[in-house]
């Protein structure tokens, strides 16, 4: 069979491929492959499969490098989410994606349908979500527009995963003026199932149906994919009734609906409708399966009339999957999902014949040989170089930079530090989350580096943070990546957790661009090098790029999402000091490092120097004391040294909890060699700060591991307040005003948003 | 002057609505078999001092273009303009 | 003791509830589907958290006409025990088995630890509680602000029908202790026969130390205490 | 034949307005400082079938008793009733 043009199609010209986003010699690819001149419909289809966001086509060769095996990976990258074997028969299923072009136009709608999505990532797999995470990035919060840009993304957030009743139970913020423009909403879901109910995104089975389940196809979002593919600009409002809107409530019947569906083994595969909606659902798992597939536009359910194929294929209506059931189970399909009050349509076929077809009623409208349509793109290397403007930067001797007058009270740097949008307190943020629905929530947002799950019928427990210093890959990208593996590594190790693998988002700006791409090449090469000595195998992520405005590219950013397990999660240990009279020990050292620092960005306004070292074998055996002091119970609690470095760690550790505040005098005097700035606040990579139950096997596993460890002083009673000697100087500072600084920074800063009154930040009611 | 401004911010046609689904199905249940559809959007009661109602109502719309309604996804109507 | 737990569509705690009566009670739990027509002998119902129908409209507003909500009230008229938590309690209100109406929180959505103070312990979730005892456990809602007329509150607090109030760590009802602007800091009440009860809180997340509280037990344990009285 | 109905529910007068006050007083904040008062409340356009536009009226009425508007806290009018 040939498809042929529908009446009204538009006639194919040059200036309609280069709108749909071919290049002339991709399609010249496509009218080979064909053998003929493609149909309009032939061409949306081809123009959302070969986008970036599809076909990875600038990215794929890249990815290739990553360390994906272990033992333990049941599934890696390739599928809706990874999947790895904790022990015990079960299972965690874990995907992050990034909304960024969406929640940029429309912030609430983007920020929640980015949660819907990922979600339907995670329970298509067959497992229950257990938790979502999520990872922001913002401009200068004194802009009108970010702040509006915070306010309707973050309730974004919120209102769909409380709705759906999967807790929000951490990620990481940070604000500099590269985001401005251009957010990143990067959405993370963890689920957990049993071994045997995995199930995989595979059309098998000649003459089994297809069925499209969830909610009606309307004209929302078409090209969306094509959209998170180009650069935002001016025109880009234009675009701007793309935007999908998402129904939080029917998502829960259709996770209710697909976990009973999976249980029942009445369907073969199940993929969400996401980018590109039916069109790559249906290719991708014809492709999976190695077979052809046929699908009717006439039967599929839409919620407007009128719709055209092109369309329908192309449509990104959220909350829809696409099911391939075995033959003959349809009925029992569909009473699972009129249980919930769901609608399921057979609307299309696995077939023998190679070929991806789709039909109106007896019309051909779209037909593409073999079983390769995605794959089939043309891949890209582009040229790669990095660009001179970060190589000076790089080399910018930051120790020249004069302190200000005021550092003279290194007290007034630590409150500034404190109250910096990226390292104060989130709580503004996650109160609006439901941190605690299902009952496992063991250690929330702002109680640990980590957030931590139990698993009932399990001793075990889950780890999971999200991370990334985008400025630190700016400035040096291999050494970046490595450090964003390594912090999120740390954070889940300081619960008490090993961390297990790994899921990325790698945000970045056109691959087109040389410096871009080397970027990409170099932070993805430091990443895998991590995740191979951290023995964290990479199971999955997301590209975005062409995250750029008319004013340059976001920093690089590739957020890790890691997993970690506890084996006896009775051990999990907060970062928060828990009385006075426990000393403080402090593993890993001190380094004359000071660049990328948020010291120099916030406190001076620059951006300079290289990123601190990061050695994976001193990160390594910082982990491994860490999970293994911390379940013999050697520890009550630990916390890693990040942005702001060591004092600002302190400072937390006293205030994290505000209920249960708890001082500490400490003495660095040991560092006299060392400036008092970056004794403070330089940011050297591979410590933490401990407080011990048992000393000296605490000491002793360190010694183990070859992990310098000192007693640097010890907690008192909150009324002494924080009090820290360095060389020359001493730090001394009331609780108060810790706290003042810290856990009211951001609330103030959005107090002075007029988006609560905003109709984004409001409806739903 | 003093005027009521009333202004209605209805989701723009085509674009899904969740609310009004579930209340036009709730409806149904009830036994209003003949609603055939029901959109959910906001009313706004507005009081505010102009120079005339031809002033008042610009004023109203410039505050819809620029707060009030999402330009995204909402449509909105000045529906009435009253003196008080 | 036998405990109904009703899944409307959109229902989310009503596993969190089914754990707190069978895995840390130890007593008798059965779901109950919101199409149901039969509470199958349970002696308490309880109508849990989640976003009912989306909570389109008005959290609670379309979940009331369900069909088990006819056997809910029956049930309620014959003295037996409804316990309405969270959205449980906006469908209590709206389905009229619990006088006033929750309405959007004078903040938006609060995700958070409360302390609320025992009022009265005459009422099958307090009943082993005492006068005064503070409790902590978390909130989640964005629809929790109690609103009452005047002279409704009043009756109400004289008939002793206000259960718990949001009080600051000295046991103090204040207005930075109200998390979402409810009148006279209420969290929660129950009707005029006392078989009713509604709160805002969420007893069930705060079931083991482990999760950080179990100070939800001793409302769960009133409920068995009277149930067997 | 067909009708649409539009409905208005506000907050009872007397009744905290949160969302109302929010509105106000970021319109305050973007210079609109005429503005006195805003009430937010809910618009609902209903399409539905009716013998006339007397019993279309009728119809919405009873929705409202029974499902739109809150007795407790509500009050709703029946702002316009067009045949379609
Ligand atoms: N977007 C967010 N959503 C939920 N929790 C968050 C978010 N951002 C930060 N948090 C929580 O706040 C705490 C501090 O986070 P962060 O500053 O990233 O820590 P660290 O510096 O150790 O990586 C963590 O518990 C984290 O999970
Ligand atoms: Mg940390």
């Amino acid at each position: 069979m040939t498809a042929t043009p529908r009446a009204g199609d538009p006639v194919i010209t040059p200036a309609l491929v280069a709108e749909h986003g071919l290049t002339p010699d991709e399609f010249t690819r496509l009218v080979n492959m064909l053998g003929r001149q493609p149909t309009f419909t032939e061409l949306g289809v081809i123009s959302a499969l070969w986008s970036e966001h599809c076909s990875y086509k600038h990215s794929r060769p890249v990815l290739r490098t990553l360390p994906t095996k272990a033992p333990w990976v049941l599934q890696g990258p390739g599928e809706n989410a990874g999947v790895i074997s904790i022990g015990e028969g079960l299972a965690v299923a874990f995907k992050i994606e990034s909304h960024n072009h969406p929640s940029a136009v429309e912030p609430y709608q983007g920020a929640a349908t980015g949660v819907g999505g990922i979600l339907r990532d995670v329970f298509t797999m067959g497992a229950r979500p257990i938790a979502m995470l999520n990872s922001l990035r913002f401009g200068s919060l004194d802009t009108p527009r970010v702040r509006y840009l915070v306010g309707g993304i973050v309730k974004g957030i919120g209102d769909y995963g409380n709705c759906v009743g999967i807790p929000t139970v951490a990620g990481d913020i940070m604000f500099d003026a590269a985001y401005e423009g251009n957010p990143l909403v990067n959405a993370m879901c963890v689920g957990i199932l049993r071994e045997e109910e995995l199930i995989r995104a595979k059309a098998e089975g000649v003459g089994n149906p297809i069925i499209s389940v969830g909610a009606r196809t309307g004209r929302d979002g078409i090209h969306g994919a094509s959209f998170a593919s180009e650069d935002l600009s001016h025109n880009s409002d234009a675009k701007r009734p793309r935007v999908q809107v998402g129904d939080p409530f029917t998502e829960k019947l259709l996770l209710e609906a697909t976990l009973e569906l999976i249980a029942s083994g009445n369907v073969v595969a199940i993929q969400d409708m996401g980018a590109a909606g039916l069109t790559s659902s249906s290719a991708e798992m014809a492709e999976r399966g190695e077979v052809g597939v046929v699908i009717d536009t006439l039967k599929v359910p839409v919620r407007e009339q009128g719709m055209t194929p092109y369309e329908i294929l192309l449509s990104e209506s959220q909350e829809r999957m696409l099911v391939v059931a075995h033959k003959g189970r349809e009925e029992a399909v569909r009473a699972i999902l009129a249980k919930w009050d769901l609608h399921a349509e057979v609307i299309g076929e696995v077939i023998a014949e190679p070929v991806y077809r789709v039909v109106e009623g007896s019309h051909v409208v779209a037909e593409f040989p073999g079983t390769r349509l995605v794959t089939d793109c043309p891949m890209y290397t582009p040229e790669a170089k990095e660009g001179a403007a970060v190589i000076a930067l790089r080399a910018r001797d930051v120790h020249a930079i004069p302190s200000k007058p005021q550092e003279e009270n290194p007290t007034w740097t630590l409150t500034q530090l404190l109250s910096s949008p990226t390292i104060a307190s989130k709580q503004w943020v996650y109160r609006q989350y439901d941190s605690t629905v299902r009952t496992n929530t063991v250690l929330g947002p702002g109680a640990a580096d980590a957030a931590v799950l139990r698993i009932r019928g399990s001793k075990k427990g889950l780890a999971v943070k999200t991370d990334c210093n985008g400025r630190y890959v700016y400035l040096e990208p291999r050494v970046g990546g490595r450090i964003a593996v390594a912090e999120a590594a740390r954070n889940v190790a300081c619960t008490g957790a090993r961390p297990r693998a790994i899921t990325n988002c790698l945000n970045f700006g056109n691959p087109k661009k040389p410096e871009v791409f080397w970027q990409f090449k170099e932070a993805v090469g430091g990443m895998g090098e991590a995740c191979t000595a951290l023995d964290t195998p990479v199971t999955g992520g997301n590209v975005s790029l062409y995250n750029e405005n008319p004013s340059g590219a976001v920093y690089p950013t590739p957020t890790i999402g890691m997993v970690g397990v506890l084996d006896d999660v009775s051990r999990a240990t907060g970062l928060a000091f828990r009385g006075p009279g426990d000393p403080i020990v402090l593993l890993g050292d001190l380094t004359n490092e000071l660049g990328a620092s948020e010291y120099l960005s916030w406190i001076h306004g620059v951006v300079a120097g290289a990123p601190p070292a990061c050695d994976l074998k001193r990160e390594r055996a910082l982990i491994e004391t860490l999970v293994e002091s911390i379940q013999a119970g050697h520890v009550k609690s630990a916390h890693d040294c990040s942005e702001g470095g060591l004092a600002v760690a302190l400072a937390e550790c006293c205030i994290a909890n505000p209920n249960a505040q708890v001082g500490a005098t400490v003495s660095l005097t040991q560092w006299d060699h060392l400036p008092a700035r970056a004794t403070l606040f330089g940011e050297a990579q591979g410590r933490a700060v401990l407080t011990a139950a048992n000393l000296p096997a605490l000491l002793e596993i360190a010694g183990k591991h070859g992990v310098p460890a000192q007693v640097i002083g010890s907690t008192t009673p909150a009324t002494d307040g924080l009090s820290i000697a360095v060389s020359g100087t001493n730090l001394t500072a009331t609780l108060a005003e810790l706290s003042y600084a810290y856990h009211g920074a951001l609330e103030r800063a959005m107090s002075k948003s007029i988006s609560s009154a905003l109709p984004t930040a409001e409806v739903p009611a | 002057m003093k005027f009521r401004v009333a202004v209605h911010i209805l989701p723009r046609r085509g674009i899904l609505d969740p609310q009004g689904k579930a209340v036009t199905e709730a409806l149904h249940s009830l036994g209003f078999a003949e609603v055939a559809e029901v959109h959910v959007g906001r009313h706004l009661a507005i009081e505010t001092q102009a120079d005339s109602a031809d002033a008042a109502r610009a004023a109203v719309k410039a505050m819809c273009d620029k707060l009030l309604a999402n330009p995204v996804t909402e449509d909105f109507v000045i529906a009435s303009v009253e003196a008080v | 003791m036998k405990v109904g737990i009703i899944r409307f569509p959109g229902s989310n705690c009503d596993e969190d509830a089914w754990f707190a009566i069978v895995n840390d009670l130890r007593e008798q739990a059965v779901m109950l589907w919101h199409k149901d027509t039969d509470l199958q002998g349970s002696d308490v119902v309880i109508l849990p958290g989640g976003f009912s129908y989306g909570d389109y409209l008005r959290a609670g507003a379309i979940a009331r006409f369900s069909p088990i909500m006819q056997q809910v009230a029956t049930h309620a008229a014959r003295g037996g025990v409804v316990i309405g938590i969270c959205n449980g309690f906006q469908i209590a209100c709206e389905a009229h088995l619990l006088p006033g109406a929750l309405l959007r929180n004078d903040v938006g959505y609060r995700a958070m630890p409360v302390t609320i103070r025992v009022e009265r312990t005459d009422s099958p979730l307090t009943a082993a509680a005492t006068v005064g005892q503070c409790l902590t456990m978390p909130i989640a809602h964005g629809e929790g602000r109690y609103t009452a007329s005047e002279d409704d509150l009043d009756r109400l607090e004289q008939a002793g029908q206000v259960l718990f109030r949001y009080v600051d760590s000295a046991g103090t009802p204040t207005t930075q202790s109200n998390p979402n602007g409810s009148m006279r800091n209420i969290a929660g009440i129950c009707n005029a026969n006392r078989n009713v009860v509604g709160l805002m809180p969420h007893p069930e997340r705060a079931m083991e130390p482990l999760l950080g509280s179990s100070d939800g037990r001793v409302l769960f344990e009133s409920l068995l205490a009277t149930v067997n009285a």
